[in-house]
Formats: C-alpha cells, structure tokens, sequence
C-alpha cells in the first residue's frame, strides 16, 4: 500500500502543493507542472457506480444525481440487492367458484446483503417484478406548502426589482440607456424578458394583485416530552443514529423501522483542464468501465521518477549514504542535475534557465490566454500559489554531476545485458545503471536540533532537460525545443517505525477506525 | 423517484445552496423542499489524505485548503456540477467571523471560479420558509446559541444575544458522566477499564439515541440533587464486540440541563431570549414572544420545546423579569422542515427568486475592489434601497 | 492429548488436510472443508449434524490461560445446520442451531449463540454474554439487530459439496464411524 | 520507496515454464481447473479452491500468504452453483484476505484481512483497503477505492494506476528472489 501512496518523495508544483509524483500532471503547454489543486476539473460523464450505466447530465440533475434502478441501504449504506421469493397464495373464493384457488406466485423485495435490513422492515409490499423501478416514493409533505411560498417571493422580488430599475430609470433617464444598461447588466435578453412579461407583474401599483399565502400561524402548542421515556425501556437497536437520520434529510426518523430505500448517490468521472492555458490534460474514455484515456497528461510521464532504495538509519551528526532510483520515463533522453535551493535563485538571475515558477506571474501569461482563447472577454487572476509548508530538517550533500539518462525503452526490461559502460560514470555517484534508470548515491545530514524519532526531511531541486518536441502540431519536426526545468523535490526519511505496523491485525482494524474519527 | 419539485428544475439558472455549519453542512439546489445532503463539516484533505474538521485551522491558509477540499467534495460528489458556471448562496450567521467568510469567498471565486455568491443571514431567512417578517429566531446549534429578533423583516441587532450552549457544551458534560464507565474484555478475558478513548462520534450516537430535556419539575429537583420516583430507564451502549458503557438513567437525563441551568452571570438559553425580547423596544415585545422560530440540530431533542416554553413561563414570574416585561404568552412556529435546515431551506427560497442576479457578489466585481474582503450583510440590510428589506414588508 | 478419539458419523464429510486434535465428535452430513482446525484440548467438542466447516475455520476447546485446573472439563457443542465460514475463530463453549459466522468473524470464550444468529464478517465478539435467538451483529462496531429473515437453509450447499468434494479430497474416517457403519 | 528484496526458500517453491512461482505449503484443490496464465506468485499457507469451480489468473499476480481464493456460490431454486473465478492481471492479494468475487478486473489491489463477499464485481483499476469487509454482491467501479465493513467508496486513485499496479506487480516479481544459501 505504501508503494502505491508513495508519500516519501513529494514534488512542489507549480501552485506550491506538494503532491508525490503520481498525482501531477504536466501540462505541455505551459511547462509546468499541475495538480488536482490547481487544475479547472470537469464533470465528464455521470455513470451509477453498481449498475454502471453513464447518465446524460441532464437526466441526472432530473433524478437529482441519483440512480434510478439501484439502491442503497438506510441502515448500512450497502447497495441493495432485489431477493425473490416463491409464495403460495390461497386465493379468496370468488363469486360462483365454490373453492379457494392455489396461486403460487413470486414476489421480489429489496434486501440488504450486510445488515439484512429488507424493504418489508419498511413495510413496502412487495413487487409481483423483477424490474427495478417504481418501488414506491415518500414524497416531502411540505412540497406544495414549499412551492407556494417560493412562488409569492419570486413575485416579490420581480416587482421589486421592476420597481427599482423604473426609479433608476426616471432619475437617470438623461444619462440614456447606455449607462443603464451598463450599470445593471440589462442585456438584450433581459430587456426581451421584461418585455414579454404577464402584465399582471407590471402593474406595480396594484398591490391586490399580489398572490396570497397564508402566513405561518405560532401556536402555544409545543410538543410535550414523551411519557414513556420514564417509562419504556430503551431498545438501542432500533433507534437511528445521526448518519441514518440524515440519508434521508426530509424524514429524519427516529426508528429503523421507518426508514426508506435511498437512491444510489451518482458517481462521475471527472477531466482536467490547465487553468492557465484552458488545455485539456485529463480526459478519461466515455463509459465507465473504461479505464483508458482520450488524453492523459501525467507527469509520471515526463518527469524523471526519484525513489528511496532502502530505509536507512540516520546517525547525528554524522552523513549517511542515501541511495535514489532515477528512472526517466519519457521517449526522449534526458540530462539530470541536482543543486540546492540557494543555487538556483542565482541562476534565475542569470536568466538562462527558464523557471516555470517565475512565469506563473508573468505578463506572458495572460497574453497567451488572450491569444488562445479569444472569446473569453475578461482575465481573472490566476489563485494565488500555496506556501510550501515543507520544513526540511536536514541536510543533503549533492553530486557535482550531469547524469544522462536514455529514454525509456519498454523492450529493456527483458534486456539482460549491461550497458553501463556505454556511460563513463563516477562509480562513487552512480552505482548501478540499467536502461533508463540510475541509482545515485547521495549523502543525508539531520540537523542537531532534530528530536528522536522525528522524520527527517530534505529538499533539493532536481534540473533536466526536457524536449519539448511536440508542443503543438505547427512547430516543424527537426525544431527542437529543449528547455532546463527544476523540480522541487522534498523527501522525508521514516526513522521510526510507524505505530500502526506494531499492532496485531485485530487491534488495528479497531485502531485505524479509531485513528480515523480522531483525526 | 418522488415527483419532482415543479419549479425551476432543469433550468440552468438554479443555484447551489449551502449552509456550512461547525459540525453539519446542509447541502443542496434551490428550490427544493429539502437539501440533498446533511454531511459532517469534515474532509479528506487531498495533502495528507486524512480526516480534517473543517473548523480546526491555525492559520487562514489552513482554512482555505480545508474550505477548497471540502467544497471540492460538495460539488464532485453531491452536485456533480463543473462549479464554473454555477451561482452560490451561502447562508450563514449574522454572527460568523469575517474570516471564514472573506476565506469563503475567497475560495469559490479564485480556486472554483464560480459566477456569484450572496451571503445570507440565516436568522433572517428562516422567516421566509414561515411566510411571516417578524419573530424571535433562536438558532441553537453545536457550538453555540444564537437569538436575534427579527423586526419587519430587519434583524434588531442591539438585541442580539449568544452563548456557547449548544451540542458541544452537552456532549461535552455527557462525556464526563460516562467516559469511567466504559469497560472493556479482551481475547482473553480481562477487563480492563478506561483504556479506550471515547471518540466525539460515540458521545454522540448515545445522546442522539438516548437524552431528552427532561421536565423543569424534574430539573429543580435533579439540581438540588434529589432523585425522582420515576427513572428514565438504564441500559447498556455497545461501542463494539467487546466495549461497553453502562448509561445510568441520570445520564440520559442531565446532560442537557446544561442549557438551562443558569451560569454564574445567570444566563441560560431562557434568559437569552427573554433578555433579547427585552432590548427590544416595548412594542415590538409582544410580538416577538408570540412568534418564536426554534432553528438548530438541537432543539430537536425530545422535550427540548416543552422545557423551553416551561422554562419562559416561569421565568417570566420572577422579579428580575415581571417588572419589566408583560407577556404571558409565548407562541412557537412550526417550520415546513426539520429544524436542523430550515435555515437552508429559507436559503433554498431565497435562491429560486430573481434576488440572486438582484443581490449577488459577481466574480467581476470581487475581482474588482482591492482588498478582497466581502461587505458585511449587517451593514448590507442598513442600506435604504436593501431588497430583502422590501420583500420581507409583506 | 496425543489420543485420537475423533468420531465421524455416517455421511459426514471431513477432508483429510483438516487439522483434527484430542476428543471430536461430527455429526452425519456436517462437512468439514480441507485446512480447517479442530482443537479439543479443554475438553470434548461435539458438533451436530449438517454444518458446513469451511477452510481456515478454527473451532477450539482450550484451557483458560490462568487456569490450572486440568479436572475443569467442559464440553464445547455445537447445535446442527450451522455455517462456518472462511478463517472464523469459535471459543466459545456453546453454539445452538442454524446459525452462520461469516468470514473471520471471532467468538471469544463466554459468548453463547442461540437459534438462527449470523455474526457478521469481521466482528469480534469478546464480551460474554448469550446471544437472543436471531440476533444480527454486523459491522466494525459489531451493531446488533434482531432479524426477521432467518439464515437460509444451506441444505442445497450440502448436497452440492457432498458430490463434489470426495472427487477432489481424501477424507478422513474415523474407526468409530467404520465400525458404526460396518453392522449396516 | 523501492520494492526491498523479499527471499524465499529456494526448496520451497516451484517455479515453472511460464515463470509461476508457487509454495509447496499452498493447498491448491483441484489444482487441474486453475489456471496461472505466468509470472503468478502464489505464498504460503494460501488456498485456492479449485475444486468448487474454475480459477483463472492473469500474468503479474500475487496471491500473499494465507489469503483464501474461493469461487462464490449462488443459489437456485434447483439447487447450488459455484461461478468460475477470473482474475485479470496484475492483481494483487494480500495476506489473510478472503477472496469469494466473481470476477475481479486487472491492475486491482486488494488489501491485506480482507473480506471479498460472494459474487463481488472489482472493475479494473481499483483498490480495497485494508480490513475491508466487502459484502456480497457489492461492484467495485474503476478507479476508486473501497474501505470500511461494510466497505464503501473512500477515494479515488491516481489515473496512472494501472502504470502503477503494473510497476508494482512486475517489480514485486522481480524482487521475490530464492534465498542465496
């Protein structure tokens, strides 16, 4: 699990999150790096997450983002399954026959595989069908008192607002429409709204016009506190908790007994679009038992990968070798160096390296926006990037050394030969070399302050060339467009051993629960 | 599926509504007769990819990113809506630190770039979901209570008045009561007491399931540590397959007495709202009483508005009131919903009338001003062409 | 308790991979899936007819740890039609009839199951106590209900597993069962 | 983190043809109706019951030790049938986790004291955590990840998941090496 979380080497993106490498993306674009935080996401498509079956949008904002056919347990929250039973019904003697028919005749209700709540707790009857649909429905009881009272303010509000741009418009009927229309955003479709208006609205004047409902009448009456709390022993298990209550907001009941199927909660797939250049770099296949991709731009596939070889045990006050697995994941070889952070400002000045951090502020941002997308009228300013809250506590020694890594080659991995001596290595940098991928030696120091047990972190910026080949289809093949890009690259070194590995399998599933709701 | 509400459904321009309260939000579209969802005010945070509280920062940089995952989830995993083009309405305290909102705002416009927000006051749109412009709404939820008598239609904000009694002060004396009851057996048969934690959730399962407000006969004489004849009845809470708590009748019976018992400066939730009608000026007195709106998860606990009533009408007798107050009638609404969203269910009015695109906060604008902080609604409701104002003048 | 007393009754399947130790008794058409574990140190365990024994099961009759008492014998019995699933752990002393202990659940010493209860996967149970008849627990934090539905009957399972089984397993017999068969 | 070297006994395990490397301690019944497509790792103590309905796996799976691979069963009203299981590749199945799905996709990761009910759909691409009880018949879409009793969606994955699963069940493979001595 924790070889697929990968929490131990975080990446700054462009925004300032610090996300491991297998949540980035890199838009090709711009050239830098983006997250699930500062990307545009998209609803792409809206599927049921039992039935699998996509939803046009609009069919589910008419269900209310529900699944129509499946359902969802109000006790447990498990889907529901439909259970079939054979009964034997006597018929009643109908007229003329002197004896009671024998039917036997199946009949299906909803049962809950997990807790073994079934629709007949609920006092549904059950359907003589199979199909899922038209199981019955409780419907909100204040809806038409609901309807009524949004139907009177929405008349309020229309005259009020009529009322009001009639003032404006006396008061600044010399300035002329234009400045009207400016002020208030009274478009072309407005005016046309207003203008095919009931006339019952626009007499203003008329104040018996105004729709009728009945104020809320108080009462003295409260609800008195049951006597049977004194009385009644309290039977836990049929009682509702909270989250129980709260699947089905409008009835909120208080007993097992009442409550009701829930619709199955949609589920969607999303897509990505880079905030700055309005780029898609995530699109998933339509369908949802696709797991493929129209477009995926991760940057697990252009960012070299950097991974701990091995736990190691850190000594104070002393340097400890720290073995990373470079891998390069792109078509293209690449050239990787690492510097410090207080090297890099420097060269920024220099102006040769061209920092995707820097850009972001840029002019040359906008322009761009501007230029792709033109029918977007206004610019809004990009969020503003997150601190990097990243506190390292120690100290990492970095070779002085251009590694070139070749291109990621899929048929190497049955490849048995070695080819590091095609490279002329520092063995004491670099001490293994297969296809794609190095290991570097590098060397780790903690700080003195540094507590026992506490994880020691480090931060170092990692440069390579990235060739921007296919930047768009218009730049012509043989124009090479190689660029420096750093990466921050913030790695924290477990020193002790996480508590949860300690506790048996039993106490663990309690803990981790228990770890769940305290956090 | 329930028939549909007729109105402004699958229109595009129905707006989003959330109610973002300490521990609950109310989630849904306006309107609708009731929210979508009623989550707890928590999320996964997509850094550490751990529970969070929403509520629990250090810093506004924290609360972003919590308000950023945790409205992320409402519109990916309950909206299912691409925010962009979406219209918000937050219904939220007159009371709510000008941080959380402007962070709020902060976070729909820049990170969810949505078109606009308004912000309503929860206490005046309450009133909308009655039909009426005046009454004494009294929202007791988990951090706190709040009352503020609403006055044609404008909040009487001189006569405000909160305390921190709600859930939390409750679930926090049930949890002294019971957390040395807990006993816990082993795979190997020892008992072993108090060694496990007793976690918010539990505390609040067994209020939920087993406390009441118990009468004010039975109060006084609780508090002057008496027992009456008649005992709730114990029983015994499971945490799980080998943890129990014994809950003994007084425990189902005291811990919200915290609500009513007067504190050292003697305030309780009865006096707040007797103290409110009484900042009021005299005319408005009467009728204030006689329209009390109860708002808040916990005002629906059994026996909560008995007591209350109980508690006004008693109150009213004693010296420090009767000379200055004359009522002795106190009347109570009953809202079209569950106490817990009748807030978000004024917002969910609200959000279906023209208001929207009359009062809301665009984005053009809020890129506009300079320094990013949203106008308070107080100051809002003061100006003389106010809409809501008007509308509330039936 | 190197003295091997398991009786096997007439029809009762036992694979031979099953980890069988000290005084056992299986009633006739139980089956007892191969790598199932049956300790009867404590004392005898006798189960009924008609239970379904899954893999990893383990049924075990053991000392309490601080007991020193070795005359303390007590018998652990087991009822008919129950279902033990997948890697379940039973310590208990007494099981009734057609209940089922999903998968990895655990029965800890104390806890008496009656008629017709189903531990779900997963849950723990250390607390002792008797369970009411057609007691549901399910869960992470072992929530109980009483279920109207009783367990299905396994009846078809059984059958099933009766032709199947003995093309694919050993099985085990017991001399008891052979000389009970024999004067047939 | 890298994969760290994991070493076995080099008499306890069978390696054959197609580069499956399984326990001599496993009890595999019906061993002639599984099917190991190659490079499958099955451990110690696990249990594959061939015997009740056919198993198959795909390349790059691990099946960890004292995990229980089980066909599920359905009931008619003739009578019982076991479903044959399918698993695709690159799948992952940790220790003590009993498995009973009808099918289970490729690139999935099931964690370890697991609960896999009966008839269980995992789609490709998904992940079940840790002590996750998944109760019967519940489907597992792509890309998210179940946890809890009953186990419910948590989160979803990274969508270079099946990058990652297959990194993982190859380098798993490479480095489940017999001891040097």
């Amino acid at each position: 699990m924790a070889h697929l979380s990968q929490q131990d080497v975080l990446i700054a993106c462009s925004c300032g999150s610090l996300r491991p490498l297998i949540k980035l993306y890199f838009c090709r674009h711009c050239i830098v790096l983006r997250c699930g935080y500062c990307v545009s996401q998209e609803v792409d498509s809206i599927y049921c997450s039992n039935c699998l079956e996509n939803l046009a949008s609009s069919e589910a904002k008419l269900k209310k983002n529900r699944c129509g056919a499946c359902f969802d347990c109000p006790c447990c929250f498990h889907t529901l399954t439909i259970r079939a039973t054979t009964i034997s019904r006597i018929n009643p003697p109908v007229d003329g026959s002197p004896t009671p028919s024998k039917t036997s005749v199946k009949n299906y209700y909803l049962s809950c595989f997990f807790c073994r709540w079934t629709s007949r707790d609920a006092k549904i009857p059950d359907k003589l069908t199979a199909t899922s649909s038209n199981w019955p429905e409780h419907e909100n009881t204040y809806t038409a008192r609901i309807s009524s009272l949004i139907e009177y303010f929405k008349i309020i509000t229309l005259r009020e607002r009529l009322e009001k741009e009639n003032r404006m418009f006396l008061h600044s009927s010399r300035r002329g429409y234009q400045h009207f229309s400016e002020k208030f955003g009274l478009t072309a479709m407005l005016a046309r709204k207003r203008a095919g208006l009931p006339p019952l609205s626009l007499g203003r004047d008329d104040t018996s016009t105004l729709p009728h409902i009945a104020p809320s009448i108080a009462s003295e009456h409260v609800e008195p506190l049951p006597d049977d709390v004194f009385t009644e022993a309290i039977d836990i298990v049929k009682l509702t908790s909270l989250p129980q209550r709260f699947g089905i907001p409008d009835l909120q009941p208080e007993l097992i007994s009442n409550l009701f199927p829930i619709h199955k909660q949609l589920f969607i797939k999303r897509s990505q679009r880079c905030r700055s250049c309005l780029h898609n770099i995530f699109k998933p296949e339509y369908g949802p038992a696709s797991i493929k991709f129209k477009l995926h731009l991760a940057a697990y596939y252009y960012v070299p990968e950097i991974r701990l070889m091995e736990k190691i045990k850190l000594k104070r006050r002393q340097y400890t070798h720290l073995m990373l697995k470079i891998s390069n994941p792109a078509q293209i070889s690449t050239q990787i160096q690492f510097l410090q952070f207080e090297d890099v400002t420097d060269i920024v000045q220099n102006n040769e390296v061209f920092n995707f951090e820097e850009k972001k502020d840029d002019s040359i941002d906008t322009k761009s926006i501007t230029n792709l997308a033109p029918i977007q009228k206004k610019t809004y300013p990009l969020e503003k990037s997150r601190r990097i809250t990243f506190k390292t506590n120690g100290k990492i020694n970095l070779p002085d050394v251009i590694i070139s890594l070749p291109a990621r080659d899929d048929t190497a991995e049955y490849d048995e030969a070695n080819d590091s001596d095609m490279y002329q290595d520092n063995p004491s940098v670099i001490v293994w070399r297969k296809g794609n991928k190095v290991i570097v030696k590098f060397s780790v120091i903690p700080n003195n302050d540094v507590e026992d047990n506490e994880d020691i972190k480090i931060g170092f910026i990692m440069r390579y060339s990235y060739h921007g080949k296919i930047i768009s289809p218009l730049e012509q093949k043989g124009n090479k467009d190689i660029r420096l890009l750093d990466i921050k690259i913030f790695i924290s070194i477990r020193v002790c051993i996480s508590p949860t590995e300690l506790l048996t399998s039993g106490n663990y599933q309690i803990r981790t629960y228990l770890g769940k709701l305290m956090s | 599926m329930p028939a549909y509400d007729s109105m402004s459904l699958i229109s595009d321009k129905q707006c989003i509504i959330i109610d973002i309260g300490y521990k609950y939000t109310k989630f849904g579209f306006s309107g609708e007769s009731n929210p979508r969802c009623i989550i707890p005010t928590e999320t996964i945070s997509s850094d550490t990819g751990k529970y969070k509280i929403v509520f629990n920062y250090k810093d506004t940089d924290e609360l972003y990113t919590n308000l950023v995952d945790f409205i992320h989830m409402l519109f990916f995993k309950y909206a299912l809506v691409h925010p962009k083009e979406k219209r918000v309405v937050i219904v939220e305290s007159l009371l709510s630190p000008s941080v959380i909102r402007n962070t709020l705002a902060s976070v729909l416009f820049d990170h969810f770039e949505v078109t606009s927000i308004i912000f309503l006051p929860s206490h005046v749109i309450s009133l909308y979901t009655l039909g009426i412009n005046t009454g004494l709404v009294v929202d007791v939820g988990f951090q706190e209570a709040i009352v503020i008598p609403i006055y044609e239609g404008i909040p009487v904000l001189k006569a405000w008045q909160a305390l921190p009694l709600g859930s939390k002060a409750v679930e926090l004396a049930l949890r002294d009561r019971i957390q040395n009851k807990i006993k816990l057996i082993t795979e190997k048969g020892e008992e072993v007491m108090n060694s496990f934690c007793l976690f918010d959730t539990i505390v609040e399962d067994i209020k939920v399931k087993s406390c009441f407000v118990t009468t004010l006969e039975r109060a006084k004489l609780l508090a002057n540590g008496k027992i009456p004849k008649l005992q709730p009845p114990a029983f015994r809470y499971r945490i799980d397959g080998s943890t129990v708590i014994d809950i003994e009748s007084i425990d189902r019976e005291l811990p919200f007495e915290t609500l009513f018992e007067q504190d050292n400066d003697q305030m309780s939730l009865s006096t707040m709202i007797l103290d409110s009608i009484l900042k009021c000026s005299i005319d408005m007195r009467k009728q204030l009483a006689e329209n009390i709106v109860l708002l808040g998860g916990t005002v629906m606990t059994k026996g909560f508005k008995a007591r209350l009533k109980e508690e006004l009408l008693s109150l009213i007798k004693q010296p420090k009131y009767s000379d200055k107050l004359f009522i002795n009638v106190f009347k109570f609404h009953n809202p079209p919903a569950k106490e817990n969203y009748v807030a978000w269910l004024g917002g969910s009015i609200c959000g279906a009338t023209d208001m929207i695109s009359m009062k809301s906060l665009t984005r053009d604008t809020y890129c506009e001003m300079n320094n990013n902080t949203i106008p308070d609604w107080c100051s809002l409701t003061n100006r003389s062409d106010s809409v809501i104002q008007k509308i509330l003048q039936l | 308790m190197s003295k091997s007393e398991v009786k096997i009754y007439h029809g009762a399947i036992v694979c031979k991979e099953t980890k069988i130790r000290g005084d056992v008794t299986i009633g006739s058409m139980t089956i007892v899936h191969p790598c199932a574990t049956i300790i009867a140190d404590a004392g005898p365990i006798v189960i009924g007819d008609g239970n379904i024994i899954e893999e990893q099961v383990v049924i075990i009759n053991r000392l309490p740890e601080n007991s020193q008492n070795k005359d303390d014998i007590s018998t652990l019995r087991i009822g008919n039609n129950n279902v033990f699933e997948v890697g379940c752990i039973v310590e208990t002393s007494s099981i009734g009839d057609n209940n089922v202990l999903e998968c990895k659940s655990y029965i800890g010493p104390g806890i008496k199951l009656g008629v017709g209860c189903v531990i779900g996967a997963g849950c723990r149970l250390t607390l002792p106590e008797t369970l009411p008849d057609n007691t549901l627990v399910y869960g992470k934090n072992c929530i109980r209900k009483i279920i109207s539905d009783k367990p299905p009957n396994q009846n078809l399972q059984r059958e099933f597993l009766t032709k199947v089984l003995p093309n694919y397993h050993h099985l085990k017999k017991s001399k008891t069962a052979i000389m009970q068969i024999a004067p047939q | 983190m890298e994969l760290q070297d994991m070493y076995y006994n080099k008499s306890e395990y069978v390696e054959t043809a197609s580069g499956n490397k399984v326990s001599r301690q496993t009890v595999l019944c019906g061993s002639q109706n599984i099917i190991l497509v190659g490079k499958v790792i099955v451990q110690s103590d696990a249990i594959v019951r061939a015997d009740l309905a056919n198993v198959r796996t795909g390349r790059y799976c691990i099946i960890s030790k004292n995990s229980v691979i089980r066909p599920p069963y359905k009931k008619f009203s003739h009578g019982v049938a076991f479903f044959p299981m399918r698993i695709g590749d690159h799948v992952f199945i940790g220790e003590n986790s009993v498995v009973n799905a009808a099918d289970i996709g490729s690139y999935v990761y099931i964690g370890k004291n697991v609960v896999i009910g009966r008839r269980c759909i995992l789609k490709d691409c998904s992940m079940i955590d840790d002590n996750t009880i998944l109760p019967p018949e519940t489907v597992v879409p792509s890309f998210t990840k179940y946890g809890g009793s009953p186990g419910l969606c948590i989160g979803e994955l990274p969508e270079c998941t099946q990058e990652l699963m297959t990194d993982y069940t190859r380098s798993y493979y490479q480095h489940f090496i017999p001891s040097r001595n």
